[in-house]
């Protein structure tokens, strides 16, 4: 027992000398991302993308002569473990800012802490829970599921389709689309006829889809993460379900038409413009930026980026562009980032206010649709 | 004192035990013998709620005890070794006979937990007790050592002692001199007349012919199940039958 | 919400039970519960022959099927090799796998108490996972089908041609399975074993041969399970968790029986699971077979189908 | 008795003190969760390393102390320290009912139920959204306070933690040397020699499994109101094979052994932090070499290392 806590105080004192001061030259960024366990697809693309984008500042001459250094651990998707580093970001690694976590319940839990502690928080997860209320520090990049459920809503409204089937999946991402899809269903005159869930690890969705099959829906909206909806695709192909199927954004990258192969080919979901910004016309101001984020991310991972790393890169941005303006304490940093206004990035156009720490409005999403294997914009 | 009326006992068509009676005295020393798949240890197991009876019953001092549990045997007085030793291996000579004690003592969860007075009090009144039937079985120089580490010898009588702090009014031996050597089975002899003496009832399993003769007031003999004899050793000893029984196809 | 939600589906549910349409539904749910049920059936059995030969419930059993799928996968796509060579290829490395981790890590075990056997199967698993998800990533991924995908209509409920290959592996599985059991020498003395260990090693069965030899036909049955499921469900590094306890259920539900019981005990969970999601509620699905399993533990521990022993102690 | 009563003074004084040493820091913050996992582990330890009963659904009663404080505070605005209560009666009653029909099973089916039993009580938290946010958690748990004084800090926490904590190790030391315990270890060792001796195995092994539950439902509620933010993932599977580990690892049947391995397995992450994917594999390792190669884990096994190399030094010394 001794000798344990003799261990401790050393690794302790070691944590304490590492300490650097603000002022000291580079600026110290905290990312807390689910880069294992169940939410590392959110986590990875994120940690990569936030590495890559704090690399490529530095190589251009840093933010106003200061070198960003980013700071990040790993949560797996435990709202304990966000917690405790959060908390470890700002005690000890004295960050000036904290972009993260990747989920939505994580998020919520470092809430109180950025809170008490005063420090901006730059949060990657869609929960619309997490700005809503406005909390001084907190402010989000990844879009509200309001916004992806109103691009389906909006579609269905206008190709009159008024009765809805859902099937979502029963963990954080599917839940709060739930309750959208609830919420913002007589704003455009849609009724659900039936409400189902699947669990994540599901291998099996063809009895909640006959189920709908049996009932008086005109469409399905599917929102769930891989490979969930990739099933529920092969599963409405296997039973010959006519109606359209609705995806949400949380599948909108190649490897979902990779799972789903030829069941994916017509299916519709909205999706940050990320995956289609090869089709976007010249003048979307998003352009340039989600050029210049595929372009670096195809060369630093040799991968697809996608939107969930997308929300990384906003936030990294956003940030840079605060320090910029004049932001030099964690408090002015957060000043600045609520006057941000008009920045655009990959998840959309961000204008942040008193009142919004969301920041974006309907644009942020294109409803896009799989075409031979590829996406389409759908107009 | 025990009175054992028509137990017949079943395992999957085979019929282990077949109507057996018999009855023992208050402060007796009684043998049951018989040769090997008698049925010896299915009665006692029976006897000490251990295994379930197909039918007949088992009386202690005149109250039905019929298919009662082991737990509730032991506060009604009744107390058993065991063939291959039973010990709590991972804890000391000592602790296993204050467990012996536990229904002589009464501290609950929450008491013990919370260290009320009365259960301190209590605690060494038990330590006490347990070091007693240390003595009485001469095993006290033992008291700390691990009881998975005795050699058989001590560890059958740590068993006994164990079972002498339920402070029983019959205690049931399966087989207690297996495995000892001679001069281990003349100390058992001489302490079974010892427990005789504080007026507690003995029956035991033994195929120790000898002890069973030197020892007991009356035996009983089982042959395939069935109760084939009962009397005083000298009675045993000149039945045809048992003599039949052992040399013959026994 | 969902508080009235529930019975608003019974109402439904009873409103619509006379039309046609329902009964075409049932056989649906009933088709969709089979297969899952012959997968359940496989890992059960897997269970059972370990359990049998060894007395230790091997918590590292879903890792097997997720092995499976895996390194077919990994043969199809990174070698380049066809499906017929990559099938048999996963199942040798799989059963590899098992002989492994007996040797390595429950022959060595000091005391194996069934506590330390079953924190010991379970750190197993944890290690396989691990070492998948290094070598493989944390994506999930597709493996095609083994005849195409065009589903074939049933009397108005649909399948896809894999469901047939499942159904049909599964019962030429059970009836190898059936013929090594009770007509090869290494599966009597395996039999054996199951009776009793130490009967078995006094007749001259070399018992710790038998034990290997467990480990390896689960770790075969595993794999194969991972590998004729893996087309409809797609398989990931963690997809034998799930499915290692489902099938486990299986096992209790067939009183750990190596043979029939468990696989109707398979077969009774899927086409439950199914029933369940589709009339009562999707979210309690993996609850009903958890139910299940206490309920089976607690009334019948001998399982569905097997006769009731008397010993109280 | 006057012994075990030393080594207390010695810990407690340890954990009192420990926050001169490392205040302020993110350790503290850390040292917090020791407290909330030493609390867990030594009551799985009662159940585990005393009466020998597996329970792999821990977790389950953790989370339903944690939902139920939870609930009543954050929606029903009760008062913390009446939901705490509250919730342990509750989660009491829950597993002794289920305690009788659950502890008649032995070995691996006694792993298996319980693991189903968490399972299940898993899935709850998850689909009843009204009551419990369902997946993306509950939040606005109020921290606990006494009076004006609110536990909203690490440095608060770590002394009310540490305050349930001591008392929970004191209690199960207490428990341990105690005619109860005794009895729960002989259950262990020879259930049937200890029926025979006049334990009530059954309603001992129930009231021990209750017991067990209820602390965990304390540790539940105390997290709760420390994180202020619950959700299911923190109460699943997982969270109970890495209770057990640390029970195994620390030692069955110690309850110094369970703070050791609560405090190393909860340390471990931040002395792994630089293995960054590989740590999955280093847990199992771990957990794998433990068993194999000191089954009776850190709180026997260390000691018996030092010896040996001392030995071996002292030979090569001679030599």
């Amino acid at each position: 027992m001794k000798k344990l806590i003799a261990v401790c105080g050393v690794v302790c004192v070691g944590l304490l000398s590492a300490t650097a001061v603000f002022a000291a030259g580079t600026i110290k960024i905290g990312g807390l991302f689910a880069v294992t366990g169940p939410a590392a697809f959110l986590g990875e693309p994120e940690r990569n993308t936030a590495k890559m984008v704090v690399e490529e500042i530095n190589k251009a001459g840093g933010v106003k002569g200061h070198k960003l250094e980013l700071v990040v651990y790993d949560t797996s998707g435990d709202a304990t473990k966000a917690v405790q580093l959060a908390t470890k970001l700002i005690r000890d690694d004295h960050v000036a800012a904290i972009i993260g976590p990747s989920t939505t319940g994580e998020s919520m839990a470092v809430i109180p802490v950025a809170e008490r502690e005063k420090v901006p928080l730059i949060s990657c997860s869609a929960g619309i829970k997490i700005t809503e209320p406005v909390k001084k520090w907190v402010f989000k990049t990844a879009q509200n599921d309001t916004l992806a459920v109103g691009k389906i809503y909006e579609y269905l409204q206008r190709h009159k389709q008024s009765k809805v089937a859902i099937l979502t999946v029963s963990d954080g991402f599917g839940a709060s689309g739930r309750e959208q899809l609830k919420a913002q269903a007589r704003k455009y005159g849609i009724t659900i006829v039936s409400d189902d869930t699947y669990g994540p690890k599901d291998t099996d969705m063809t009895a909640q889809l006959t189920r709908i099959r049996g009932s008086r829906a005109q469409a399905i909206i599917c929102w769930g993460t891989n490979p969930g909806p990739a099933v529920i695709a092969k599963n409405a192909r296997q039973l010959g379900l006519k109606m359209p199927l609705f995806m949400s954004h949380g599948v909108s990258s190649k490897k979902f038409i990779e799972l789903a192969g030829d069941a994916a080919e017509g299916i519709k979901l909205p999706s940050g413009k990320v995956i289609v910004a090869d089709l976007l016309p010249a003048s979307d101001r998003q352009k340039g930026a989600l050029t210049a984020f595929v372009k670096d991310y195809q060369k630093h991972y040799r991968a697809e980026g996608d939107h969930f790393g997308g929300h990384a890169w906003d936030a990294v941005m956003l940030l840079k562009n605060a320090i910029e303006r004049g932001g030099d304490t964690r408090a002015t940093i957060r000043d600045q980032l609520e006057r941000t206004r008009g920045f655009a990035g990959i998840g959309g156009t961000f204008s942040y206010s008193a009142q919004d720490h969301a920041g974006l409005n309907n644009d942020a999403f294109v409803l896009v649709e799989v075409k031979k294997r590829h996406w389409s914009i759908v107009k | 004192m025990l009175e054992v009326s028509g137990i017949t006992r079943i395992f999957g068509g085979v019929t282990a035990l077949d109507d057996v009676s018999f009855t023992i005295g208050q402060g007796s020393v009684t043998g049951v013998i018989g040769p090997n798949g008698a049925g010896k240890t299915t009665l006692f197991n029976i006897i000490t709620g251990i295994y379930n009876r197909t039918s007949g019953s088992v009386k202690l001092g005149g109250k039905d005890i019929t298919g009662l549990p082991p737990e509730r045997l032991a506060r009604l007085g009744m107390v058993r070794t065991f063939q291959n030793i039973e010990l709590f291996g991972a804890m000391t000579v000592l602790e296993n006979v204050m467990v012996g004690l536990h229904t002589k003592s009464s501290s609950g969860l929450l008491a013990c937990s919370l260290m009320m007075p009365w259960s301190i009090a209590e605690e060494r009144r038990i330590r006490e007790a347990a070091m007693h039937w240390l003595e009485f079985t001469g095993i006290t120089g033992l008291a700390d050592d691990t009881a998975g580490n005795l050699s058989f010898g001590k560890g059958r009588l740590l068993e006994i002692a164990r079972a002498l702090a339920v402070e029983p009014r019959i205690i049931l031996m399966d087989e207690p001199a297996a495995g000892l050597n001679s001069q281990e089975t003349l100390g058992l002899a001489q302490l079974i007349g010892k427990i005789r003496g504080m007026g507690i009832t003995v029956v035991l399993v033994e195929h120790d012919m000898e002890l069973v003769m030197d020892v007991c007031d009356r035996i009983v003999v089982l042959n395939l199940g069935k109760k084939l004899a009962e009397g005083t050793p000298r009675e045993i000893q000149e039945n045809a039958e048992v003599i039949a029984a052992y040399l013959g196809d026994g | 919400m969902k508080g009235n939600s529930l019975p608003m589906k019974g109402r439904e549910f009873l409103r619509k039970k006379r039309t046609p349409m329902q009964l075409e539904q049932i056989l649906q749910y009933s088709f969709s519960g089979l297969s899952t049920g012959a997968i359940y059936a496989l890992i059960g059995i897997g269970f059972s022959i370990i359990f049998n030969a060894t007395g230790i419930i091997n918590f590292a059993q879903g890792e097997f099927v997720m092995l499976g799928g895996m390194l077919t996968l990994f043969f199809l796509e990174l070698l380049q090799l066809p499906l017929w060579a990559a099938v048999p290829c996963a199942v040798a490395v799989s059963a590899l796998a098992g002989i492994l981790f007996e040797r390595l890590a429950i022959r060595p075990l000091r005391q194996p108490t069934p506590i330390n056997l079953v924190i010991i199967t379970i750190a197993g698993s944890i290690l396989i996972r691990g070492l998948a998800m290094l070598l493989w990533g944390k994506d999930t991924h597709a493996i095609p089908p083994f005849s195409g995908d065009e589903p074939i209509s049933i009397a108005g409920a649909t399948i896809l041609p894999q469901h047939i290959w499942i159904l049909a592996i599964t019962v030429l599985i059970i009836a190898v399975n059936k013929f090594f059991f009770y007509h090869t020498i290494s599966g009597k003395a395996m039999r054996a074993c199951s009776y009793n260990r130490r009967a078995a090693s006094l007749v001259g069965i070399d018992v710790r041969r038998m034990v290997l030899l467990s480990f390896i036909i689960s770790s075969v049955l595993g794999s194969l399970a991972g590998i004729i499921v893996a087309p409809l469900t797609m398989t990931a590094y963690d997809v034998g968790i799930m499915l290692g306890l489902k099938g486990f259920c299986a096992a209790i539900i067939g009183g750990m029986s190596s043979g029939m019981a468990t696989v109707v005990g398979g077969l009774i969970l899927g086409v439950l699971e199914s029933l369940g999601a589709g009339l009562i509620s999707s979210g309690y699905k993996d609850a009903i077979a958890f139910i299940i399993l206490l309920l089976i533990l607690f009334i019948r521990p001998q399982g569905l189908f097997g006769k009731a022993e008397s010993e109280r102690v | 008795m006057r012994r075990e009563l030393l080594k207390f003074l010695f810990f407690a004084v340890l954990i009192l003190a420990a926050p001169l040493v490392f205040s302020g820091g993110y350790l503290m913050n850390v040292l917090v969760f020791v407290g909330i996992n030493t609390m867990l582990a030594v009551a799985l330890n009662l159940l585990l390393g005393y009466a020998g009963q597996i329970s792999l659904g821990h977790a389950g009663f953790f989370g339903i102390g944690a939902y139920l404080s939870g609930i009543l505070t954050a929606t029903y605005g009760w008062n913390a320290w009446l939901a705490m209560p509250l919730a342990a009666l509750v989660v009491g009653t829950l597993a002794g009912l289920i305690g009788f029909p659950i502890l008649k099973l032995k070995g691996h089916y006694l792993a298996m139920a319980t693991l189903g039993l968490g399972i299940i009580i898993y899935i709850v938290f998850n689909e009843t959204v009204d009551l419990t946010g369902g997946p993306s958690g509950l939040s606005g748990i109020p921290n606990l306070s006494i009076g004006s004084l609110v536990f909203d800090n690490d440095f608060k926490n770590y002394y009310l933690i540490w305050t349930f904590g001591l008392a929970v190790v004191l209690f199960c030391v207490n428990l341990a040397g105690s005619r109860v315990g005794r009895a729960l270890r002989a259950v262990n060792d020879s259930e049937v020699a200890a029926r025979v001796m006049g334990v009530n195995a059954r309603i001992l092994k129930v009231q021990v499994f209750a017991l067990s539950a209820v602390i965990s439902s304390l540790a539940g509620s105390l997290y709760a109101h420390t994180m202020t933010f619950v959700s299911p993932a923190s109460f699943g599977f997982n969270f109970s094979v890495e209770l057990l580990t640390m029970v195994v690892i620390g030692g069955l049947g110690s309850v110094y052994g369970s703070f050791l391995g609560a405090a190393l397995l909860t340390l471990l992450p931040e002395l792994l932090r630089g293995a960054q994917d590989y740590d999955i594999i280093i847990y199992g390792g771990l957990l794998m070499s433990m068993v194999m190669f000191m089954p009776g884990g850190l709180v026997r096994g260390l000691p018996e290392l030092f010896r040996r190399v001392a030995r071996r030094r002292e030979g090569a010394g001679n030599a």
